[in-house]
């Protein structure tokens, strides 16, 4: 055994203080092989040594929660013993590295946190960042992750439904794939990641074990250099067929009440799978190391623990029915391989060939890792970017062209050429089709609908990271809300750069500050997520990247809307107050190559209220159509109400904003962003009702036009600013993304 | 009259042709493994969509082997109807059940949307109750639904009037821009020579609800069920 | 043994792929790529060391399950 | 001229079409697989006569689009 020296604990991202704490807690110098195991335990991505005092500060509780964060995913009350079962998890450094197998596993390894729950998957959606689509590099690495996305969700039969793209050359070193899966279960089939039961015989199932992703857990948690080279492979390649076969069983095990608990190895493998169901069992558990399947020949206990394969399962099942848990993984062409049992020490004990190879105190592995309270410091340059100052600037284009490169921008463009690759239909739920709504599923068996939607937006942090964090929590709701989905429960998803460096820590600091603010107004408990720091490459960090997953409650997934128009000669409202924001916006950020600004304010009691108010007009059929108001502002949101509804038009007249100078007014008032602003359509009949419920809600409300003719027409002040065919407008949009995609038809 | 609904392991959409058959239209449904070797006496067989054995290799090339395969050849044979949608289709081809095979789609690229679909035959027990020409919407969800056979088949296939769908545009037209996949022809979906035997590319057990975007394709399942009752009424049954 | 099995789209089947690739490799400044076509190939380890048999056993595999005759061709080369 | 570029996984590297042919063959009978790697193959028509030139510039071809040299490697041969 090789001595333990500054090097060795470099090479395993362990910090010297970090060493002699391992020391103390084992009483001893740990071999090569423990070192390893609190290596990968101990790294940020499994420890979350450096967020998790951040983390605490979050609401994680309420009356629908069921399972709150520190299982495999966490779980809501939707009613009829029903629960909504759902996480976020990232996987931005193997996408950049393999954009097509990164995004793959990382759709497989959310996918298993959900069915590792008890629950049923029954939806994908997937948040996802890349550089300038001007880029041949952007380009392949956005079409190999859809792809990927793709291949995996595809093949397993669980509908995508929902997302975002975001393209910024902030992310053109790193990019980010973020998926949420959404699962339901019945409360009492929640299945925890645990371990008990003195004796109980611990389980290995699905793909065998290869030396792939060794160091991956640390892998995910350093920055990218020259040198993070070959040795081992650091791409693991999904193979969704055994995923299915995995989720299919496990289900089927599930249901016999043979089982105890379980638990994917994602992150760190063996390793965590073993440690952290014994920690939450507080019971001990000894492994035959060598009696795991292995890929490849000669591997070491070292290798076998810290491998990070895709589609394994760990389980323990009740001693003396081990037949019936073997017998379904059969039907299934799986083999579970009884690798070791549960014991009553508080430790994890690996033997090798029946040699003691490791014995470390379980709760050390789990519970003792290092916290850092980081330094954090906010940015010099903060308070400059913040400065907008539009008086010394022209506006550089007519409305008209404005609009019109805001519809064609990548970030608003349809994501179609993405979504088109993605089965949406499969399992029959699918209320609303990606692209028109937030994800909507309905449930069979039962009245209620789920709708999910994914936000972020990282112009707005890297603005301010707190207040672009509330906007973000906000947007997601919002957009259930006009789905008719009242907000229920929440995850997110924090991509940020190098938490070592103070002013990044400051950016988490205040974008979990943020979330915490606004999940704690809008009533939406936090349930799980996911930390990815060390999103930078050479030095430099990607915007502060927040990302919110919200679920909302439909009562009657009949009732729902999407944001099409339905008819013309519908009366156009618009909630909420247009203050002409144009700080953070894309407008500033298209047309004028500008970043700069505070992001749109946000009044939480505002937000609230207006959430509840349009949740309670979907539910009451008072609405066509609800469309919440973001990027490129009020004018692209009428936009997108008129597409995909056969050509209805639309005809506003609106008031022009009196906050900015002369020459940006028309600007602001069409393509400000100012938050907590929702478009509906309404048949005559029932104008003055919604009018009366926005008053009685506090709510502003304006009737501003009306749906109908075959043009899009938006007057300011009077005057003519945007006008346009729907089908001019829509071929705009639907189509600038895979016009982009054509020229740079590539390598599958 | 019940549905048996093969269940490959990496099938996806057995259970919404198992919802749509029987919950939706209110037939009977059963879900048969695929390593049974009997359908269990039922009336219509329906091979679902997914990705049977993962399909890495070719789609359906390994499902052909499954035992309840003999089950389903026989079957067929005796005139019962079967029905493959989308890898259901793909397994009949493998299987020698239909003629032609599958290949890439054109644009190399899974292709997941709503898509305009012709009826264009409606003697077989899948299209009794649509009208000639009728259009159907349904969802396509596949990679490799680039329908392939030599010209000499093809050209059968058109003579014997055995392609039962093809792929529209908007106006109705099996034109280039109305074909999402390359298929030749615009061949969607064909039939055997006995007429028993359907394959097509589209989901009609993903169409059978309005709030699903589309309930155009519960015709197809409609139609099997018209076609058990008449053939009951008449005395022969079809199994 | 280890044997090779090439398969390959039998030449009037189009083929997607090698289309989109030889686009690829245009876009990329070989303008003078005629044509790309796409084949795979799987590499069998056999027990046994008789060439002979070998041969037809993986042949065998290859017309049962390896290629589809309709579409494919293969070939077959023991190393 | 016509060159081929045949790429394979690396070594390392899980293989699941390898697997699941591999484990369809033991199914059909062939217990004497050990073992299934899928690879696959370009067979690219190329202007020119000069073996050499078509040789440098298949592989250049091969390392910017054909293979994904980050799980993949390939071979270059003019036929
Ligand atoms: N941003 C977050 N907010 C709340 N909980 C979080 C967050 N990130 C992680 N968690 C929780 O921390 C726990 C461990 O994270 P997880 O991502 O599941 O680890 P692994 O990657 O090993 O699966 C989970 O319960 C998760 O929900
Ligand atoms: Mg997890």
């Amino acid at each position: 055994m090789s001595v333990i020296d500054r090097k060795v604990l470099e090479q395993h991202g362990v910090t010297e203080g970090e060493y002699a704490r391992i020391q103390e807690l084992l009483g001893r110098e740990p071999n090569m092989l423990e070192l390893g195991l609190f290596s990968v335990m101990w790294s940020e991505h499994c420890s979350y040594k450096s967020s998790r005092v951040h983390l605490k500060t979050l609401p994680t509780t309420g009356p629908r929660v069921v399972q709150g964060p520190g299982e495999n995913a966490g779980a809501v009350d939707i009613g009829d013993g029903l629960a909504a079962v759902f996480k976020i998890e990232s996987h931005n450094h193997p996408s950049f590295i393999e954009p097509y197998q990164g995004a793959a596993t990382g759709v497989g390894g959310i996918i298993r946190d959900i069915f590792t729950m008890g629950a049923r998957p029954i939806a994908l959606l997937n948040a996802l960042r890349f550089g300038s689509l001007e880029t041949p590099l952007a380009r392949r690495i956005f079409s190999g992750v859809v792809a990927g996305i793709g291949g995996y969700g595809n093949s397993i039969g669980i509908p995508t439904i929902g997302g975002e793209i975001v393209f910024d050359p902030m992310y053109a070193g790193n990019p980010l794939v973020n998926v949420l899966c959404l699962g339901l279960a019945r409360h009492d089939d929640i299945i925890k990641g645990q371990a008990s039961g003195v004796g109980n015989p611990v389980y290995y199932v699905g793909a065998r074990t290869g030396r792939d992703g060794i160091h991956g857990a640390t892998m995910a948690s350093a920055e990218f250099d020259e040198s993070s080279a070959e040795k081992r492979p650091a791409v693991q390649v999904g193979d969704p067929f055994m995923e299915k076969l995995l989720m299919e069983a496990c289900l089927e095990v599930m249901k016999t009440d043979a089982l105890v608990g379980i638990q994917d190895m994602g992150a760190a493998g063996l390793t965590c799978a073993t440690s952290e169901m014994s920690s939450r069992g507080n019971c001990g558990m000894d492994v035959e190391v060598s009696l795991v399947p292995q890929r490849e020949t000669g591997m070491t206990p070292y290798e076998i623990m810290l491998s990070e394969s895709q589609e394994r399962m760990l389980l323990v099942a009740k001693a003396g029915r081990e037949r019936e848990v073997e017998a379904v993984f059969e039907k299934w062409d799986l083999h579970a391989v009884r690798i070791g049992h549960v014991t009553a020490s508080d430790r994890v004990r690996l033997f090798h060939h029946g040699a003691l190879v490791a014995d470390v105190p379980t709760k050390a592995l789990t519970d003792e890792g290092p916290v850092y309270r980081r330094p954090m410091a906010r940015p010099a340059w903060q308070t400059s970017v913040q400065q907008l100052d539009l008086g010394p600037l022209a506006p550089p284009a007519s409305s008209q062209t404005a609009f019109e490169a805001l519809l064609a921008s990548p970030i608003i463009a349809s994501k179609r050429w993405a979504f088109n690759q993605f089965d949406h239909s499969v399992g029959t739920n699918t209320i609303a089709q990606p692209g028109t709504a937030a994800g909507v599923v309905r449930i069979k068996g039962a009245t209620q609908g789920l709708a999910v939607s994914v936000d972020g937006n990282g112009r707005h942090c890297y603005l301010d990271p707190y207040r672009g964090a509330m906007l973000a929590v906000a947007e997601a709701s919002r957009n259930v809300a006009c789905a008719g989905g009242e907000p229920i429960g929440g995850t997110n998803n924090l991509n940020f750069g190098n938490p070592e460096r103070p002013e990044i820590m400051w950016q988490f600091g205040e974008a979990v500050r943020g979330i915490g603010d606004a999940c704690r107004a809008l009533d939406v408990p936090i349930t799980g997520g996911n930390v990815s720091l060390y999103n930078e490459t050479e030095g430099r960090a990607i915007y502060p990247t927040p990302v919110l997953g919200v679920v909302g409650l439909l009562a009657d997934a009949a009732q729902t809307v999407t944001r099409v128009f339905q008819a013309a000669g519908a009366a156009v409202v618009v909630f909420g107050e247009n203050r002409g924001e144009l700080g953070g916006s894309e407008y500033l950020a298209r047309l004028l190559d500008l970043v700069q600004g505070e992001p749109p304010a946000l009044d939480l009691a505002a937000e609230r209220a207006l959430q509840t108010l349009v949740v309670s007009l979907v539910r009451g059929g008072l609405v066509q159509s609800a469309h919440d108001c973001s990027d490129g502002g009020l004018a692209v949101t009428l936009a997108e109400c008129t597409f995909g509804s056969g050509g209805i038009g639309v005809e506003v007249a609106l008031d022009g904003v009196k906050t900015v100078p002369a020459p940006f007014v028309e600007a602001a008032t069409l393509f400000g962003e100012s938050a907590s602003r929702v478009v509906v359509s309404v048949p005559d009949g029932h104008v003055a009702q919604v009018l009366t419920a926005a008053a009685a809600a506090g709510v502003p409300a304006q009737v501003i036009g009306r749906t109908g003719g075959g043009d899009i027409r938006i007057d300011v002040d009077g005057a003519t600013t945007v006008r346009m065919p729907v089908a001019a407008a829509e071929e705009l949009w639907a189509t600038a993304i895979g016009r982009r995609m054509q020229s740079a038809a590539g390598a599958a | 009259m019940t549905f048996a609904v093969i269940v490959f392991p990496g099938s996806n959409s057995d259970y919404d042709a198992f919802h749509a058959a029987s919950a939706v239209v209110g037939a009977q449904a059963s879900l048969v493994w695929h390593k049974d070797t009997s359908l269990g006496g039922a009336d219509a067989v329906i091979l679902p969509g997914g990705f049977a054995h993962g399909d890495y290799l070719r789609t359906g090339a390994i499902a052909k082997f499954s035992p309840i395969m003999a089950a389903v050849n026989s079957f067929a044979e005796r005139g019962g109807p079967v029905l493959g949608i989308c890898n259901g289709f793909q397994v009949l081809l493998e299987a020698g059940l239909l003629p032609g095979a599958m290949v890439r789609n054109r644009g190399i690229k899974f292709v997941s949307k709503m898509v305009p679909v012709r009826v264009e035959a409606t003697d077989t027990p899948f299209t009794g109750a649509c009208t000639a020409g009728q259009v159907l919407r349904m969802p396509i969800a596949h990679g490799e639904g680039n329908y392939f056979a030599e010209p000499a088949v093809i050209e059968a296939l058109e003579r014997d009037r055995q392609v039962v769908f093809r792929y529209v545009d908007e106006a109705g037209q099996a034109s280039a821009a109305g074909n999402p996949n390359g298929s030749i022809n615009n061949i969607a979906g064909i039939c055997n020579a006995g007429r028993n035997v359907v394959g097509l590319m589209p989901h009609p057990e993903r169409a059978c609800e309005a709030s699903l975007g589309s309930a155009d394709g519960r015709v197809v399942l409609d139609s099997m069920v018209q076609a058990f009752a008449a053939g009951v009424a008449g005395g022969r049954s079809l199994a | 043994m280890r044997a090779r099995v090439y398969v390959t789209l039998k030449p009037s089947v189009f083929d997607p792929q090698g289309r989109v690739v030889a686009e690829a490799l245009h876009t990329l400044g070989y303008g003078d790529v005629r044509d790309v076509r796409q084949g795979k190939f799987f590499e069998v380890e056999l027990e046994g060391d008789d060439r002979a048999a070998a041969e037809a056993r993986v042949a065998e595999m290859a017309a049962t399950l390896l290629a589809n005759p309709v579409i494919e061709s293969y070939r077959v080369e023991v190393l």
